[in-house]
């Protein structure tokens, strides 16, 4: 019976994150079309289109392979199991030893990796300039986040995020630079991850702008769909990475009751709106850099994840 | 007349010589030559199961010379077997003349007699004269071919062995001067069997003197740098059979004399310690031998520096002492004559097919001849020190008990080895592999004293007869 | 068991000579090819069982090698494992070679070596005493040179081998002076005798040093690994996959037993440099795997890559070793042997893909390939799993070792020396960004090989390859995959070498439900690779079925998108060159990078050039010197041949003046 | 009487060593075989003294051989050579005259250095003096060789080398084979002395000088 229930919990997690995740992406849409003085599409229009691509036909350029239609759903999934063991309104689900921190970063990476692979199987130019600049990103954003996961593990004694969030809940977190620097280095992972500005463009037209966009140029119908609903998942996973770590209040701890699952699950829903706004800010308050920046820009992520993990000797006792 | 080796391993090449020597016809005198040397050796392995005859005053059999007298009387046997089926393309192509060849074998023979009797003598006099007789000849051998080149060689060659051997002429007399106050006048004083017995009472400083000027005379003869001018020359301008002979037996008979002496001074503990000196001249023959290495153009010459180095580790290992170190410097004499009269034998073969010595000449030997190629790169990587070759386990042991002792002078040593390693490579890459040079002769000599070599050289590196190692352990034990 | 394992390298040799005189026919390779394919499958299955059994060490003497000591023979867990890793890699490549074999055009020049290499490895791995040791893995070095000269007419062959057998001859030179140290003047030799004296911890780090030297020249540790990445694509490409996959790990092999087993108390302040060298070679071997051109030497540079990481495992064991934590010391051992274990896997499996697509194409240039997934399919699909293994992805193998070694990581704050605490999370993070870089060779190997558009007509013509070769391919994928979805076993199975190496194991793995792994429960970190890869497929499946249910299922085909420009020549896809290129231009100085433009001026119509290059450091700046020294001395020396009589005379009489002098002086 | 004995040795060796400082100071080659010839005949002189005081009768066949070999053939017949090859008033010292005359002080120092150092003993004393003095004729002979570009002073500087040797071994009391090493030396003189006649006979050379060797063809033929 507790089996069951507990199977059920994760469930909820796992339909809520995948049930979030448009809405998320909507609501930035939205806060940046009137940060803009747009009054921009619903908030629910992401739905809308996910339902509607899923309905169309797919154009398949004449040279894609079966890889090219196997990897849509094999990002999505990767990238909602790993959306799904983040905690979001409580810890210590059935499944959440799963995979540890450094497992969800890798497994964010084996979507990238699909991606990636997937954009090159066409044989265009621009396919090519997506995957190679994306790696490229991944390959300054994934040791930065692994960093951040050192940083955040050593403070807490374990990379399960399970255990992290109720340390992190715990009174022997107090103040630490090292954290901080975690937390700065997180924000420009997920800038990038994420493919937002100032490393990347989601809403841009330009082909040799583009870096996620372009990886994605060919596909169309519902492999869009499932491309675009991971795009969403991984904002997500991102938002609640950042509120579970470094906001953890609210969560419920392992084995709560109802209250305290309800009481999580509305804290979880602010930390997204939150989230949201602020990334809507943040992108309509700086330019896109160009693409050679970008690795100077995660350097910086990357040295500070680093001293972050070194600081950590220092700072113990603040 | 009862059964004595010591005495038919002189008399069988003495006897052989003189009727070489009235032999008109080559190919008779090439096959008589073939079965004196196999007599030759017969005798000297009858020593394996006959009792060791009593040390007399002039001949003598002990633990450390029998290995050499079988080593000699073989190598002495597969060479001119070797030489035997090598001389014939030499004829046809004009390089020798009937009578030459004539002259050839009986010299062949007096050599074969000089280096068993300076191997045999239990008499630093003997001994003296044996080496002596053994370089005369050879430079004759050297001088063969008659060419502008060989004579240079011949001349260079008996300028330097005559200083060499007036050299150790000198420190012979010393050591007998030394000896005479104790063991008496006369003979019983150049007895080397009873100099070593009593060598504790010997004047330790008339011994000092006595060993720099046997090092020196003698060391001309091994080719120790900075002695070692005529060894490249002699060894690249004579018959190829000559040269197989020179690096695999002169040198170390030469080298077996030195030993004589150092057992000497190891028996005297107030004399100075051998050691240091071998190991200096040793590192230095093998470091410079090793640089000399690359700038070869000659496939023979390069073989010879490649002696040159070899002699240099020997001396080295020697002059580490110590029961492992003198172990595997006697294996490593052992080894280096069998590998490089065997490399010497497939140079022949090789110069003959291709019409050259020229190493640029010679490329993809594996491929047009791939029995003599395969043959020449086992050999040449077995010299440098890859197993399963019994040289293998010389450097093994070298290097392993060398570091612990001295670091620094292994570290020189190691150097040395990777050196002439890297250096024989490139040219043994350059001559075995590749697209093959010029036209496909066929063989013009017989490969089977090469391989022969090469599965002794394998075994041995792999397990050594058991009486091998007993003789080489109580030498080594004697050695100090 | 130690018996067993002797007959099938007798068998091996026995083989070997066999091969030298079997007829130059088409039987032939298919003979050899096939016995040691069941050779080493009886290898890995003593192995197997040894490890199963968790068998006592057995030893045994043979009257061969130095005569007073005999060749000792010993079976043990570190053996064992290697012994198991060593016969699934040599039956992998011997199958495919079934198939693979009939392509080469001299078969004669491989086959009498490739038994023989196979069985020197194990008697590397079977030895007990340091003279078997090293003759095996000198015989070992030159077997494999043989086999890297089995397409000798090309000039670069030939000097791949000769770089190759050169430092191999170093490598051994340098493990004599380690074995020498060890041993001591006395030569007690066997490894039971030199496990058995004390050292101080001065003489055990030097030993450690000379074993980093020695055992990373042949594992292809920087800056030694020069060799490596043109010999080992320069041999046909199931001895590639030999000697990527197992002959380096037989060098690993080689470092543990010493250092770990042998030398006895190391002092901490060594492993900062076995720590730094095996960071630095994974992040340098990787960035160049990333920008090189050659499929082979792709992987031959990947190959350098993770033996860094594995030796940055071995270094972090030291740590914990030598602050008495031997938990944590299994922790960073078990990562780094089974890395090992996952880098053989995967890294034959890519090179046998190398093989296949060098055979069905001709080309090795990644910049002649393309579009072979449509060609190709069954090897484009094995290919994936090796590149996603490799890339250290979950749920495969890759990422377990990698998981395991950050594990280990996470653990520095535990060691007594703030310089450890601080070096090994900084090194943590090198190994994060060589996993990140990684998984970019990798999309760029496989997505110019198997994606896009043909970029020459042989990779246009190109067809599937033979079954045997495919056979072998799966089987290694299919390992791949176990290894990652039940890592647990392995980290069992690999129980004894762990104890032998680190002296603790980890606890067992198998009980855990759902095939989790929790390798220091204290911690309570935990990853389950079975079900990632169940969720995984669950969800994906899932998703498409569900989409394909309720949604639509239509596919229509059409151009892909031109931007306005039609009929794009193949050649504008982004090739190697230009993938590598945002990498390239972040980390130009590690590899000395270099890009030239040539632009035409206005008007001219000749086509417009771009050339970029990478160079080597350590070539440029330590084997450049070195062989221009060498170079020198060589000419300095050579004027000596060259003097008159008496100026050599001069020399025998300045020597002989200076030896009475110093006799003289002396007294 | 061995007090006299002593000195007649001590006289005639150590004259030996003043003939090889004549032959260093000779720079032309006719007046070098005439100082030669004489340090033959002084070397027959006292082997044939120690042949009387040591009462050994083969001793003078030594002296024999080297009085008619040393002293009168090879003498004539290098001087018929040179006189053939016009080379009879040739200076060829590599290094000047004095410096090598230094060079000999040295060595002739060095050589008594360490003869003395030898352990002392009554009866040895004799030889001990005689071997420093050989000692010093062998080097002397030595430096000879080596200052000297001629093939033919090259074969004088070796002869007096062979005297030293030849005085040492007289010297060493009861020494076997004397007999027999003069006679190996002096086969080896003959053939170095053939072999120069050969070298000039087969007109391979235009000199006898051996800086001509010096273009060995045999690694410079490219």
């Amino acid at each position: 019976m507790e089996l069951i229930g507990n199977l059920l919990l994760q469930g909820v997690q796992m339909f809520l994150v995948l049930v979030l995740a448009p809405g998320l992406t909507g609501l930035v849409r939205k806060a940046k079309a009137r940060l803009t003085r747009r009054r921009g599409a619903s908030v629910l229009q992401p739905y809308r289109d996910l339902w509607r691509l899923m309905q169309k036909e797919v154009i398949l350029a004449d040279n894609a392979s079966w890889l090219f239609r196997v990897s849509p759903y094999m990002i999505v999934a990767a990238t909602w199991v790993a959306a799904s063991l983040v905690p979001t309104f409580a810890i210590g689900l059935e499944f959440s030893w799963t995979a540890d921190f450094i497992a969800i970063v890798a497994l964010l990476g084996s979507a990238r990796f699909f991606l990636a692979l997937a954009g090159m199987d066409v044989g265009t130019s621009f396919g090519g300039i997506g995957s190679s600049r994306e790696m490229m990103i991944g390959a300054f954003a994934e040791p930065a986040m692994l960093l951040v996961v050192f940083t955040v593990s050593l403070v807490a004694g374990s990379t399960q995020l399970s255990n992290v969030v109720a340390f992190m809940q715990s009174d022997a977190v107090g103040v630490r630079v090292s954290l901080a620097m975690a937390l700065v280095a997180l924000v420009i992972v997920a800038l990038a991850e994420n493919a937002r500005i100032p490393v990347d463009n989601p809403a841009t037209h330009l082909e040799l702008t583009m870096v996620h966009e372009a990886m994605v140029l060919e596909y169309s119908g519902r492999h869009l769909a499932m491309i675009e609903l991971a795009a969403s998942l991984k904002l997500l996973l991102y938002v609640a990475l950042i509120g579970a770590i470094f906001l953890p209040f609210g969560i419920g701890p392992a084995g709560t009751g109802f209250a305290g699952l309800a009481a999580g699950l509305v804290f979880f829903l602010v930390k997204l709106v939150g989230g949201g706004l602020l990334l809507a800010v943040l992108e309509t308050s700086v330019a896109k850099m160009r693409v050679f920046r970008v690795a100077e820009f995660l350097g910086a992520a990357l040295m500070l994840g680093l001293l972050g993990t070194l600081l950590l000797f220092v700072s113990r006792s603040l | 007349m009862s059964f004595d080796p010591p005495s038919l391993v002189l008399i069988v090449p003495a006897v052989a010589a003189a009727m070489l020597a009235l032999m008109p016809s080559y190919r008779a005198s090439a096959w008589i030559n073939v079965a004196a040397s196999l007599l030759t050796f017969l005798a000297a392995a009858s020593l394996f199961v006959v009792e060791r005859p009593e040390a007399g005053d002039y001949l003598h059999v002990d633990d450390l010379n029998i290995v050499f007298i079988v080593l000699n009387t073989f190598v002495g046997l597969t060479a001119a077997v070797f030489s035997a089926s090598y001389i014939g393309h030499e004829l046809q192509t004009g390089r020798v003349t009937p009578a030459n060849l004539r002259f050839y074998h009986a010299m062949y023979q007096v050599m074969m007699f000089g280096m068993n009797l300076a191997l045999v003598s239990n008499n630093i006099g003997l001994m003296w004269v044996a080496v002596e007789l053994a370089t005369l000849s050879t430079v004759l051998m050297v001088g063969l071919y008659r060419t502008h080149e060989a004579l240079e060689a011949a001349w260079k060659y008996f300028i330097l062995g005559s200083v060499g051997i007036a050299l150790a002429l000198f420190g012979t007399i010393l050591i007998y001067m030394a000896a005479q106050p104790i063991l008496g006048e006369g003979l019983p004083s150049m007895v080397s069997s009873k100099l070593i017995a009593s060598a504790a009472e010997l004047d330790p400083k008339m011994l000092n003197v006595a060993f720099v000027f046997l090092i020196v005379g003698y060391g001309t003869k091994v080719g120790l740098a900075p002695f070692h001018a005529w060894l490249p020359d002699a060894h690249a301008e004579g018959p190829t059979p000559i040269s197989a002979v020179l690096s695999g037996l002169l040198l170390n008979v030469a080298l077996y004399v030195v030993l004589r002496f150092k057992m000497l001074m190891a028996a005297n503990e107030t004399a100075l310690a051998p050691g240091p000196l071998m190991v200096a001249l040793g590192l230095l023959s093998l470091v410079f031998a090793a640089a000399m290495l690359y700038r070869r153009r000659d496939i023979k010459r390069l073989f010879a520096y490649s002696s040159i180095e070899h002699m240099g580790i020997i001396v080295f290992a020697f002059g580490m002492g110590g029961a492992l170190a003198n172990f595997a410097g006697l294996l490593h004499m052992v080894m280096h004559s069998l590998t490089k009269s065997a490399i010497f034998f497939a140079v022949g073969s090789i110069a003959q097919i291709k019409g050259t010595q020229r190493l640029a000449d010679i490329r993809g030997l594996t491929q047009s001849h791939p029995l003599l190629g395969w043959g020449l790169v086992i050999a040449v990587l077995s010299i440098a020190g890859m197993p399963p070759s019994g040289v293998f386990m010389s450097e093994f042991l070298v290097v392993t008990t060398s570091f612990s002792r001295a670091p620094i002078l292994a570290l020189v040593l190691v150097f040395g080895l990777v050196l002439a390693f890297a250096a024989l490579l490139l040219h043994l890459t350059g001559v075995a592999f590749g697209e093959p040079s010029g036209e496909d002769e066929p063989l013009h000599s017989t490969l089977v004293p090469l391989w022969l070599h090469l599965a002794l050289i394998m075994l041995i590196g792999l397990h050594m007869p058991g009486p091998m190692v007993e003789w080489f352990r109580s030498v080594a034990a004697l050695l100090g | 068991m130690i018996g067993a394992g002797l007959t099938i390298v007798g068998l091996l040799l026995v083989l070997s000579l066999a091969a030298a005189v079997l007829p130059n026919g088409p039987k032939s390779p298919v003979v050899v090819y096939g016995a040691s394919t069941a050779l080493c499958s009886v290898l890995a299955t003593i192995g197997f069982a040894v490890l199963a059994a968790s068998a006592d060490p057995v030893g045994l003497i043979l009257p061969i090698g130095l005569p007073w000591l005999g060749a000792h023979f010993r079976i043990d867990g570190l053996s064992a494992f290697f012994l198991l890793l060593l016969g699934i890699g040599g039956a992998a490549a011997s199958l495919y070679a079934i198939g693979y074999g009939r392509h080469e055009h001299e078969p004669h020049r491989t086959l009498p070596f490739y038994p023989g290499f196979l069985g020197a490895m194990a008697v590397v791995i079977l030895s007990d005493d340091a003279f078997t040791f090293l003759l095996s893995w000198e015989v070992m070095s030159l077997l494999s040179w043989a086999l890297v000269l089995t397409h000798h007419r090309a000039e670069d062959t030939r000097q791949a081998g000769y770089l190759y057998l050169v430092m191999a001859g170093f490598g051994t030179m340098v493990l004599l002076l380690a074995f020498g140290l060890m041993a001591g003047s006395g030569g007690s030799y066997d490894f039971a005798a030199i496990r058995e004296t004390g050292r101080n911890e001065m003489l055990a780090a030097a030993v450690l040093m000379l074993m980093l030297l020695g055992a990373g020249s042949k594992a292809g540790l920087m800056p030694m690994h020069v060799w490596l990445p043109v010999a080992h694509p320069a041999a046909p490409s199931h001895v590639s996959a030999l000697m990527s996959g197992v002959m380096t790990k037989v060098a690993i092999y080689g470092f543990v037993r010493v250092v770990f087993d042998l030398l006895g108390p190391l002092p901490w302040w060594a492993s900062p440099v076995v720590i730094v060298a095996g960071a630095l070679t994974a992040v340098i071997g990787i960035l160049f795997a990333i920008n090189d051109g050659d499929g082979k030497r792709v992987l031959a540079w990947s190959t350098i890559e993770n033996v860094g990481i594995i030796f940055a495992g071995l270094g972090l064991a030291v740590a914990f070793r030598a602050n008495a934590m031997p938990g944590l010391a299994a922790l960073a051992m078990t990562a780094a042997l089974i890395h090992a274990m996952n880098h053989m896997l995967f890294k034959s499996l890519l090179f046998m893909v190398a093989g296949a697509v060098l055979n069905a194409t001709g080309r090795r240039d990644l910049d002649a390939l393309g579009g072979l997934i449509h060609r190709m399919p069954v090897t484009a699909a094995l290919a994936l799993v090796g590149v996603t293994a490799i890339s250290a992805l979950p749920p495969l193998n890759g990422f377990v070792s990698e998981w395991l070694m950050f594990q280990s990581v996470l653990q520095s704050p535990q060691l007594a020396q703030p310089g450890l605490q601080f070096l090994v999370p900084a090194a943590g993070g090198v190994l994060a960004l060589t996993a990140a870089l990684a998984a970019t060779a990798f999309v760029r190997f496989f997505g110019v090989i198997f994606l896009g558009r043909a970029r020459s007509d042989p990779a246009a013509a190109a067809s599937e390859v033979d079954r045997w070769s495919l056979g072998a391919m799966a089987g290694l994928a299919a390992l791949c995959i176990l290894a990652g979805v039940l890592p647990g076993l392995l980290i069992d199975f690999v129980g004894p070498a762990v104890e032998i190496a680190s002296g603790d194991r980890l606890v067992s793995q198998t009980s855990n439900a759902w095939f989790t792994l929790v390798p220091l429960p204290q911690i309570d970190s935990s990853y389950s690779g079975f079900l990632v890869m169940a969720f995984v497929a669950i969800v994906g499946g899932g998703a498409a079925w569900t989409v394909h249910r309720i949604a639509s299922r239509g596919v229509r085909r059409g151009p892909a998108w031109d931007c306005g420009f039609p009929n794009a020549d193949p050649i504008t896809q982004y090739g190697a060159g230009s993938f590598a290129q945002p990498i390239r231009r972040s980390f130009g100085p590690v590899v000395a990078a270099r890009e030239t433009v040539f632009m035409p001026p206005p008007g001219d119509p000749s086509a417009a050039r771009h050339a970029a290059s990478t160079t080597d450091l350590a070539w440029r700046h330590l084997y450049t010197p070195l062989i221009a020294l060498v170079g020198a001395l060589a000419t300095r020396a050579n004027s000596l041949q060259f003097l008159t009589i008496r100026r050599y005379l001069s020399l025998v009489f300045g020597t002989l003046i200076l030896l009475l002098v110093g006799l003289a002086t002396w007294n | 009487m061995p007090d006299l004995a002593f000195d007649i040795a001590h006289m005639l060796a150590g004259s030996l060593v003043l003939v090889s400082f004549m032959m260093i100071y000779q720079d032309r080659l006719s007046a070098l075989l005439n100082t030669f010839a004489l340090q033959a005949l002084l070397l027959a002189a006292a082997v044939g003294w120690q042949a009387y005081i040591q009462g050994a009768s083969h001793l003078y066949a030594s002296a024999g051989i080297a009085l008619v070999f040393k002293a009168i053939i090879v003498p004539w017949a290098l001087h018929k050579m040179i006189q053939r090859l016009g080379i009879h008033r040739e200076v060829e010292t590599v290094v000047g005259v004095v410096p090598t005359m230094l060079a000999g002080m040295g060595l002739v120092a060095l050589s008594i250095l360490l003869m003395l150092q030898l352990t002392e003993t009554a009866e040895s004393a004799l030889a001990r003096e005689d071997l420093a003095f050989s000692l010093s004729v062998i080097l002397l002979g030595m430096l000879m060789m080596v200052t000297r570009r001629n093939a033919v002073s090259q074969v004088v500087g070796f002869m007096s080398l062979e005297n030293g040797l030849i005085l040492a071994t007289t010297g060493a009391q009861g020494m076997p084979f004397v007999v027999e090493i003069s006679v190996a030396f002096s086969v080896l003189i003959a053939m170095i002395v053939i072999g120069v006649f050969l070298f000039r006979i087969r007109e391979r050379f235009d000199s006898v000088d051996t800086e001509a060797i010096e273009h060995f063809r045999g690694e410079k033929r490219s």
